[in-house]
């Protein structure tokens, strides 16, 4: 006998501003019938810092540090991402060593960033702490790297614009190929945990499926997009920086289910080693930092220019007037389009898989509401 | 006719019983904070004693100076009730617990019944709160485990009963005596009855991978959310003293109860029981959740035939 | 493909769009966003990915900035349609593109552009009671600083 | 059917392949610190408060312009043999976000960043710092360097 005729009264679920796993402050206005979702609206906001309109009040250096409250978990590419927008803005070119460091520590956070998204989407499929704790330790080694290379941890306010803060300091090398050594087998670990665990498997295949079409209509981006099978990298198709002298892969999934998202996720962590052992490898001997430059004046112009972040294409839009401050700055989040199509992968879903997609999307607020 | 001397001896088994429950809990959540922080490469507890061994009181006396907060809208009788309802079934079922060879509270001849009888009745209480709560965590995480108990109650019981098959009495002091020559869970029908019983258990008492009553990642704390000071602590003691009744009818049913060489009979018991918590903590730390609809399938699809074909299996055996 | 390219077959079947001289993007008339959206999408181009909305407070005007994407192209394509700041109204792209609806609620939040036919057109990282359109040029609000 | 007992069989395996995993965190020691009494080194570049050598600062105000959250505010004077002197240097740590722009754009290196980062308090008033002040951060703890 078939179930789905049966309804029960609909139970309205305000779920956050303060929940457990929402990622921060989002609120879902669940609609269930029994344990299933019917509706789902997204309210989003709850950390709207306006930052589009503190970029038209700074100059072009001092938005430096705002880009790390963007996306912080993925700091560094969000430095490196707005600094080439301006780059581009400015027709500057890098010394080639500040372009290696560049690709070392953006890829370097891309693997604390994925290594975050792994922890937390276990945590929301209620493999309580455990699988957080080992991705956490994993993601403070990273950020002990950083700490050595630029002073912080979590906003790290290193890339110029022209280049670098700091120059890699002496040894760090050694550490990023221990950390490399050290990180491999910690991926089997996660493996065994949880990629062929039954119980994961029953909670994230066929479940939250986002086909290509959708996603792609959606304007979906990142590894959410890969795990609906389009083999689309802007690291690889539109390559920026030195990326197109290294060698990795694009992984991509088939259904676009949550399974894939993860799976996805967990081997860009290996492609990310390899372009990491590679840049280490090849990094030239140059001068690679800059001052920090309190009066740039791009001419009057606009630019658009997007990079590879961990959640998706971050995409910066300056509009200059040819004065020290920007006339436009739009910042294009990836997360802000994933949660977009959070409504429609939870209709008909149990209110246990909502986290869990949530979670497989790898939104973050910081981005979301800027 | 009570006399005096009775009445004596019933005060001071009850105090020994209760003061046991609670040590045990509060060794028992010790423990567990333990055991997750080692397995999350993490140190746990390590302030107030040696190695925080007296955290679970400090909490305690934390939870007892709490204000107790009624939220608006409560159901008042239920909601005050609901604590009650969930400790005291969990508390009664150590009557018949054989902790030795003569250390038992009142051998009853229904034993085993009793205790599966009176810890099923622990659900009114979590229901209740659910119920009670007025808020809708709280009452999806109630429903959960109306269903959820009501579907693992079946398996439970079967796999039991392949064992009073064996053993041929429901007394929880003769199922121990009948293991003399050898423990249960030796025998092939008895070990897959062993697991059986195990999942169903862990389902039973709430306990991850089957912690949906109170599932952190969506419901917030499930039936519980509402509930703060004492009253919260007694579900904490209430979970931890079922987690214990259940080890222990494990140990009694399947690892020979207190029969062990050299060692003394309750010392062998508290060895068994406390591994099999162990064992549970462990599982607790490693697995995702199941979804709620997955639950009822595995107790229908999977643990029921099993747990029905091996009684089948077993009764084979004993005919023949 | 360029943009110019693009552009050359805009014009074809549009003729009256234009060329911003700086950027190269497409102008297009308010009142032509549609069909220029419905012909991006087409078999012609494929545009399939609206990567983004935006706007820019030109004081006189308000420039809506589209930026289209086509996967099987692999091309990217600007459009921009002029909007007066009175009356800054122009239709919605929902029905072609989905991911138009978060980001146009965006614009509208922020600039107080009216996106008509808009499934649910609310404010969507302001509150909703929140006065006044922030990233318009003009917006006041006493807690904001200008620091130059 | 096939795949039920496929499952029913496989399954088990790998969730002890899961056991085995947190068995071996079990046993491997604890990575974490005591934090009171255990304490991290900061590294060479650790970004804390910012601080200042007022005999090498030559009052260009650079850091006050650059600075993106308004945090530092400086005044000088003509002192006595005509030679312009600090007047006050304020440093209101509430709003600093130390992205350590000021020390880095400072020519002279006499703003630089100490490592403190116990920076809590309980007063507002001690947020307010003035950078003159020789003892400013006597009383907050100095951790050591890497």
């Amino acid at each position: 006998m078939k179930m789905s005729n049966m309804h029960s009264e609909q139970l309205c679920v305000n779920m956050g501003p303060q929940h457990p796993s929402t990622h921060g402050v989002l609120y879902l206005d669940l609609r269930l019938d029994g344990e299933e979702v019917v509706d789902c609206i997204t309210h989003i906001g709850y950390l709207h810092r306006s930052m589009e309109k503190i970029a038209e009040n700074r100059t072009y250096t001092q938005f430096i540090p705002f880009t790390d409250r963007l996306d912080y978990v993925a700091s560094m590419n969000n430095n490196l991402a707005y600094v080439l927008a301006v780059e581009k803005l400015l027709n500057l070119d890098v010394p080639e060593r500040a372009k290696y460091i560049r690709v070392i520590v953006a890829e370097l956070n891309r693997i604390a960033s994925h290594l975050l998204a792994i922890g937390t989407f276990a945590q929301d499929l209620g493999a309580f702490a455990t699988p957080l704790f080992y991705c956490f330790r994993e993601r403070e080694k990273v950020i002990e790297i950083f700490d050595e290379v630029c002073g912080n941890r979590l906003t790290y306010n290193y890339m110029r614009i022209g280049g670098v803060q700091f120059d890699l300091p002496e040894g760090i090398d050694r550490r990023i190929k221990d950390f490399i050594k050290y990180m491999r087998p910690k991926i089997n670990d996660y493996e065994g945990l949880l990629t062929n665990n039954p119980i994961f498997l029953e909670r994230t295949k066929n479940i939250g499926i986002l086909s290509k079409e959708t996603a792609i209509n959606y304007s979906i981006t990142g590894p959410n997009l890969r795990a609906s099978g389009v083999q689309w990298d802007l690291r690889k198709d539109e390559p920026y920086l030195v990326y197109d002298k290294f060698e990795f892969a694009i992984p991509t999934g088939k259904n676009g289910d949550m399974w894939d998202r993860y799976r996805v996720r967990m081997d860009e962590l290996s492609q990310s080693l390899k372009i990491i052992e590679q840049a280490i490898a090849g990094i030239p001997e140059a001068q690679a930092t800059v001052k920090a430059g309190r009066m740039i004046k791009p001419a009057a112009g606009e630019v658009y220019f997007r990079a590879e972040s961990p959640r998706g294409e971050l995409g910066f839009y300056i509009v200059s007037d040819g004065s020290v401050n920007p006339y436009r700055l739009k910042i294009r989040a990836p997360s802000f389009s994933n949660l977009a199509v959070l409504r429609e992968l939870v209709k008909g879903v149990k209110v246990a898989d909502v986290v869990g997609i949530l979670g497989s999307l790898d939104i973050l607020m910081g981005e979301i509401d800027r | 006719m009570v006399t005096l001397s009775s009445l004596i001896v019933m005060v001071l088994v009850v105090s020994a019983v209760l003061g046991f429950i609670s040590a045990s809990a509060m060794f028992l959540i010790w423990w567990e904070r333990k055991v997750s922080a080692h397995i999350q490469t993490r140190f746990g507890p390590m302030r107030v004693g040696w190695h925080g061994v007296l955290q679970p009181i400090a909490d305690a006396i934390k939870l007892l100076c709490k204000e107790d907060i009624v939220p608006v809208g409560v159901d008042k009788w239920v909601w005050w009730l609901a604590p009650f309802f969930v400790t005291v079934p969990a508390v009664m079922a150590f009557v018949a617990i054989p902790f030795g060879k003569n250390l038992i509270v009142q051998d009853l001849n229904l034993g085993i019944l009793y205790i599966i009888a009176i810890t099923s009745t622990g659900i009114f209480g979590i229901f209740m709160a659910g119920w009670g709560s007025n808020n809708k965590y709280s009452l999806l995480g109630g429903m959960r485990s109306a269903a959820q108990i009501i579907s693992y109650e079946i398996p439970l019981l079967i796999s039991i009963i392949t064992v009073l098959l064996f053993s041929g009495s429901l007394s929880m002091q003769k199922i121990v005596t009948a293991q003399a020559k050898y423990w249960f869970i030796l025998n092939p029908s008895l070990f897959v009855a062993f697991f059986v019983y195990i999942i169903s258990a862990t389902a039973e008492v709430n306990r991850a991978p089957f912690d949906l009553p109170e599932a952190e990642s969506e419901l917030v704390a499930g039936f519980h959310t509402e509930y703060s000071g004492m009253k919260f602590a007694m579900f904490f003691i209430a979970e931890y003293t079922n987690m214990f009744t259940i080890s222990a009818i494990a140990a009694t049913l399947f690892l020979g109860g207190w029969r062990g060489p050299l060692l003394p009979g309750p010392v062998w018991f508290l060895i068994k029981t406390y591994t099999i918590i162990f064992v549970l903590m462990w599982v607790r730390w490693t697995f995702p959740r199941v979804r709620v609809d997955q639950l009822m399938g595995f107790a229908w699809k999977v643990l029921t035939p099993i747990s029905l074909v091996n009684l089948i299996i077993a009764g084979w055996f004993i005919l023949k | 493909m360029r943009q110019s390219k693009v552009f050359e077959l805009i014009k074809l079947k549009f003729p009256q769009v234009s060329e911003e001289d700086l950027t190269k993007a497409v102008i297009v008339p308010q009142e032509l966003l549609p069909a220029v959206a419905n012909y991006l999408k087409g078999q012609d181009l494929s545009f399939d990915n609206l990567h983004c909305i935006t706007a820019v407070d030109r004081l006189e005007r308000i420039e809506l900035v589209y930026i289209f994407y086509s996967f099987k192209n692999r091309q990217q394509a600007i459009v921009k349609v002029y909007l007066p700041i009175d009356a800054a109204e122009v239709e919605s792209l929902t029905k072609f593109y989905r991911s138009a609806d978060w980001f146009e609620r965006e614009v509208y939040d922020l600039f107080g552009v009216k996106f008509l036919n808009h499934p649910n057109l609310a404010r969507i990282l302001n509150p909703q009671d929140w006065k006044g359109y922030p990233l318009r040029k003009n917006y006041t609000n006493p807690n904001l600083i200008r620091k130059p | 059917m096939k795949n039920y007992f496929k499952r029913l069989i496989f399954g088990p395996i790998d969730l002890i392949k899961g056991l085995i995993v947190t068995f071996r965190n079990l046993i491997t020691p604890a990575i974490t610190l005591q934090y009171p009494t255990q304490k991290q080194a900061m590294t060479q570049r650790y970004r804390g408060l910012i601080d200042l050598y007022p005999v090498k600062c030559i009052m260009c105000s650079q850091c006050v312009k650059i600075c993106p959250t308004n945090c530092l505010a400086l005044t000088h004077k003509e002192g006595p043999d005509k030679k312009k002197e600090l007047e006050s240097f304020k440093y209101k740590m509430e709003l600093c976000c130390f992205c350590g722009l000021c020390a880095q754009v400072c020519p002279t290196a006499a703003l630089y960043m100490n490592k403190i980062y116990e920076i809590a308090t309980s007063n507002r008033k001690e947020l307010e710092i003035n950078l003159l002040n020789p003892d400013k951060y006597a009383e907050w703890a100095h951790p050591t360097v890497r």
